[in-house]
């Protein structure tokens, strides 16, 4: 559903990626695996129309999405759960839906209700704060908004830039039961990560991402046989 | 060599230390993990005077140096680097390193302006012996700026020796490094940094902090959860919970 | 030589002043819109000093500088813990203060039948010394560019020296500075005083070479140009505020065919400058770069 | 004691201008985090279009009016443009000093094109004053008052019930956060400014209607006051943008009745002077204070 080919992506001389190329499929989760730095954010960016790559192309059920603007990008169906949640914290929880249904002209206001509806009743504690500042919420509950807020543009590929970060283990598992009822319910997922070993119970596949440059492209099961990987992003007790 | 009573700081409603007490012997290198958000750096940041504590006491060599303003930490022997890296990246790479010792405790202050001949040669070689050890001898009149990753982590581990600290901080040193550079950022840390001084180290890279750790405390919420040599540490069920998940405790 | 080209190059040192005491603020990453305040202070208190109490030029000079340097520091420490836009918009609001206290500042005392002294917003007159004592314009400009040489002398050996190095640490990062070991706010303040003094001197040799200071002219468009001034010719080198007044008053102001339209081109200049090269035109990496060629350019004489 | 609210009145009346200026800065300031010094003098060229078409076409006080949001709004964009759009993130001060740069522009391009001291404007009301007890009250300054306030509920209307003023709040909450929501930064900063500079421009029409003249020094004048009454209200906030704006006219008024006219800008400069130093939040500023604390955090 989301092609991504030999893409570059450079700040000023420095090129984050470095011809990447990837796909994620229809009805899948799609897990990208890499160090810090290694550009992950960046592609994120490139795939949103935030970025524009110097070279290569993002295709997008087989439209050429590369370059586009990222209202345009968001309309085609693809949204972003930013890396850190990025709420508006000075706005209601309310108004942070609204505001990700922006791109969404063409719906009629009883129609976003609808969906704000829905959203409440998927993340039940978001109704109960719904007048709330986004600010106070805690962050578990933020990530929770983040999501929501993402699935308000009624996305068909929906990427999540690290959404366990800085969270703690019990919410984490939380967050990932969303990206499985979120799969089950139909919605194409990539899904950027380093907490590996969450990510192998959910993914069907997996990319990793160093320094710009896939350097593993396979399924869950051939990335636990990969030594390199294990030490990498698995083990810990093999060399302890 | 550093010692922490029941250091607390909190952010509005969000506890990012939570009554930590830890003790770090002079001379060993000290490892500190945990998930993002569980109060590593800021332990860093409370005790180099960055933030004051909302609660609990600092000493460092006996000397108690709860919230003093950071310079006045720095010149009572402690430097550090930064995990979102922090250089000067109009100046030189040389003059980064120059620049740490502007503030040493033995510069009198005259010497800002008119410099003593012979000493300051000695502070220049000092400044080109570091760059060498590190590797960027060669790039000494580059703009930092310009730097690869990999180097500017360096540039921040030569600038923080130039102050020939008592206790060093390195916060994610090998961040972003690819295995290779991590081995050879911990050898640096091995065989330059650490010898004669007391270090703290915060990595998420367990390869790295168990080979070069003898002691490891794990953070989590801003509590310990975990204190003690890294085989025990890493196999510890709260650790497994909170930070190394459970497939690790599995595998 | 030609009294006009002494009058062009007189203003262009005494301005250097200005702009070199915002320049220095600059370094240390403060944007200092007030810089005219201490230009005034030692205008009126030097021309006060020979004026009025009989004091010989350089004693009357020293004193003015000495007063500006000392306004400044107390105006930097609280004001120089505020950040960025806040501190900028507290130098003008000082700086409008100390010209609206001027329009009210009276003191007059009654000199061989004539009262002299500040009168308001008439201004303060005959601040004669420099033609009471013979002194022709072109001797003055060598006094104006003479002191002028002898402040460049010690910027040059300020960015050499390591104080140079931390004024442009705080300018780059005050926390890593702090982390060096060095207290930033003191060492702002020790800039800010600085460049009150150096203001001030151009102010005293401003007041003694019109022989006619008024408040209006210390307005904050003084501080504008000033400011401007470093930003065009370049934040790398004391040699860039220079390279801006001369832009300024030595190309504009003489060019005929924009007389008239010289701030709609000075204004464009300026906001075309800060969107290519926003840290002027010998900014840091220029500098760097010029260094580089004139070493491996002696190297190659060996 | 009849003096003081005597003063208070007057303050209030002069200030509900003052805050009308402050608006138009707080909208930009709140949207963009950075100072558009040539707001002033770009409505100040604004009202010399307005009266272009008062001098050259006779024209009465609606052509007037709307001839002066008109060349305030293309003024507004023209800095838009240069001062703000073109220099990107992260150079606050870059913009600041740049758009002070295109103040002496603009105001040397009205200085070429009317270089009197003094120009006619169409005169706002007729001077009638309104005495109610032993108070008087003037009829366009009560206009200027009620603007003010209706344009005040206007865009708290505009900024918390439109899809216009979501995406402007989100864009100055989070500009990363509403580029992911689809939202075009440069297009909502864009209209920002041009709602700013009609605001500028309605408010210039008024303010000079009621001295009915105007001189290129208006720009300066507007931006100082703007610039003072925001300051004081507390950067980004709108009601503080009122509050400011009338707290400064009050202290104008009561300075110049007891200390006497020269002492009016000093007390006002004392004032924001002293703002900036002990609360540089301003009144309303708790908000900014501890926004600016957050941002700190992420150091």
């Amino acid at each position: 559903m989301l092609e991504v080919q030999d893409v570059v992506t450079a700040y000023g001389k420095i090129e984050a990626l470095k011809g990447v190329t990837l796909r994620v499929g229809e009805g899948q989760i799609t897990c990208l695996l890499g160090p810090n730095g290694a550009g992950k954010t960046t592609l994120m960016l490139t795939i949103t129309g935030i970025l524009k790559p110097r070279r290569g192309s993002v295709r997008f059920h087989d439209k050429d999405i590369t370059g586009q603007a990222p209202g345009g990008i968001v309309r085609a169906g693809i949204a972003l759960v930013p890396e850190n949640r990025l709420v508006f914290p000075e706005m209601t929880v309310a108004e942070n839906l609204r505001a990700g249904a922006y791109s969404r002209t063409g719906s009629a206001a009883s129609e976003i209700a609808n969906d704000m509806e829905a959203m409440y009743n998927r993340f039940p504690r978001l109704r109960e704060r719904s007048t709330q500042m986004a600010g106070t919420l805690s962050g578990g509950e933020q990530q929770m908004l983040s999501v929501a807020r993402a699935l308000m543009a009624r996305p068909k590929l929906l990427l999540m830039d690290e959404p366990s970060l800085g969270l703690a283990p019990m919410i984490v598992e939380e967050i990932f039961q969303i990206v499985r009822d979120l799969h089950k319910d139909g919605t194409s997922i990539f899904l950027v990560e380093q907490n590996a070993h969450m990510a192998l119970q959910v993914a069907h596949h997996f990319y990793l991402l160093e320094q710009g440059r896939v350097t593993f492209d396979g399924t869950p099961g051939e990335m636990a046989e990969d030594e390199v990987i294990q030490r990498a992003y698995l083990g810990t007790r093999q060399t302890a | 060599m550093l010692r922490t009573e029941a250091l607390s700081r909190a952010f509005g409603g969000l506890q990012a230390l939570a009554e930590l007490s830890l003790e770090v012997a002079p001379g060993e290198i000290f490892g500190l993990i945990g998930p993002n958000g569980s109060g590593k750096t800021t332990l860093f940041n409370v005790v180099t005077g960055v933030y004051p504590a909302s609660a609990g006491r600092v000493w460092l060599g006996g000397e108690e140096i709860t919230n003093l303003k950071p310079a006045q930490v720095i010149r009572r022997g402690v430097a550090r680097t930064f995990q979102n890296l922090r250089i000067f990246q109009r100046m030189t790479v040389f003059e980064n390193v120059w620049a740490a010792q502007h503030g040493l405790p033995t510069l009198r202050p005259r010497e800002l302006v008119l410099p003593d001949r012979a000493a300051e040669a000695e502070r220049r070689a000092e400044v080109r012996r570091l760059l060498e050890a590190t590797g960027l001898a060669d790039r000494a009149e580059m703009l930092a700026g310009g730097l690869p990753l990999p180097d500017q982590r360096r540039l921040e581990l030569a600038r923080a020796l130039a102050r020939d600290p008592a206790l060093l901080l390195l916060d994610e040193p090998a961040g972003g490094m690819t295995p290779r550079e991590t081995e050879a950022m911990a050898a640096l840390i091995r065989e330059v940094a650490a010898p004669g001084r007391t270090c703290m180290v915060i990595e998420h890279k367990m390869d790295m902090i168990s080979a070069l750790c003898g002691r490891l405390c794990v953070l989590n919420f801003g509590r310990k959860i975990a204190e003690g040599a890294p085989d025990a540490v890493l196999s510890h069920p709260d650790v497994l919970e909170a930070y190394l998940g459970h497939e690790a405790g599995d595998a | 030589m030609d009294p006009y080209l002494v009058s062009v190059l007189s203003n262009i040192g005494m301005i250097s002043f200005i702009a070199l005491s915002a320049y220095l603020l600059l370094l240390t990453g403060e944007i200092s819109f007030g810089q005219q305040a201490y230009f005034a202070i030692s205008a009126y208190g030097s021309g006060i000093a020979t004026a009025m109490w009989g004091w010989p030029f350089w004693a009357g000079l020293l004193w003015g500088a000495t007063l500006a340097g000392l306004a400044a520091t107390l105006v930097a420490i609280p004001t120089l813990r505020l950040r960025g836009l806040y501190f900028s918009i507290a130098t003008l609001a000082f700086a409008e203060m100390v010209r609206l206290v001027f329009e009210i500042f009276t003191y007059q005392v009654e000199i061989d039948g004539e009262l002299v002294g500040p009168d308001g917003s008439d201004g303060f007159r005959d601040i004669r010394y420099i033609y009471d004592s013979n002194v022709t314009a072109f001797e003055y400009m060598l006094v104006i560019y003479g002191l002028l040489a002898l402040v460049l002398i010690g910027f040059f050996v300020l960015e050499r020296a390591r104080l140079g190095s931390v004024f442009r640490m705080i300018g780059e990062d005050p926390m890593l500075t702090e982390m060096q070991g060095l207290n930033a706010t003191a060492y702002k303040v020790l800039a800010a005083a600085m460049a009150g003094v150096i203001a001030g001197i151009g102010g005293g040799l401003y007041a003694h070479l019109t022989t006619y200071v008024e408040p209006k002219i210390f307005n904050v468009m003084l501080g504008v140009h000033s400011l401007a001034y470093g930003l065009i010719g370049g934040l790398g080198t004391a040699l860039g505020p220079l390279l801006g007044v001369g832009i300024d008053i030595g190309f504009l102001e003489s060019i005929r065919a924009i007389s008239g339209y010289r701030m709609i081109v000075f204004g464009g200049l300026v906001a075309v400058l800060l969107i290519i090269r926003p840290r002027g035109i010998l900014d840091e990496a220029t500098v760097h770069w010029l260094r580089r060629r004139w070493r491996r350019w002696i190297h190659a004489q060996d | 004691m009849v003096d003081f609210i005597q003063n208070c009145l007057d303050g209030v009346m002069v200030g509900s201008s003052y805050a009308l200026l402050a608006i138009g800065f707080t909208l930009i300031f709140g949207v963009m985090r950075r100072l558009n010094l040539s707001y002033g003098p770009s409505i100040m060229l604004g009202a010399f279009v307005g009266t272009l078409v008062y001098l050259e076409f006779q024209m009465g006080g609606f052509a007037v009016a709307v001839a002066t949001v008109i060349g305030a709004v293309l003024a507004g964009i023209y800095v838009e443009r240069l001062c703000f759009w073109a220099i990107r993130q992260g150079a606050a001060v870059a913009s600041m000093v740049s758009s002070f740069a295109i103040w002496m522009q603009l105001e040397e391009i009205v200085t070429v094109f009317f270089p009197e001291r003094t120009y006619p404007f169409p005169p706002l009301a007729d001077r009638t004053a309104i005495e109610i007890g032993p108070f008087f009250l003037k009829l366009e300054n009560l206009i200027m008052f009620a603007c003010a306030a209706g344009l005040t509920v206007l865009l708290q209307v505009l900024l918390y019930r439109t899809r216009f003023g979501l995406a402007l709040r989100a864009v100055s909450e989070n500009p990363r956060a509403a580029r992911f929501m689809g939202i075009n930064i440069g297009r909502v900063t864009f209209w920002a400014f041009a709602l700013a500079s009609a605001l500028g421009g309605v408010a210039a029409y008024l303010i000079i209607g009621t001295d009915a003249q105007i001189t290129p020094l208006f720009g300066l004048w507007a931006t100082f006051k703007g610039l003072i009454a925001m300051m004081l209200g507390g950067m980004g906030s709108i009601p503080g943008a009122i509050l400011g704006g009338l707290l400064l006219g009050v202290v104008e008024a009561q300075s110049t009745w007891y200390l006497g006219t020269e002492y009016r800008d000093l007390a006002a400069y004392a004032l924001l002077f002293l703002f900036l130093v002990f609360r540089p939040g301003g009144l309303m500023g708790q908000v900014a204070a501890e926004r600016e604390r957050a941002a700190l955090r992420r150091v």
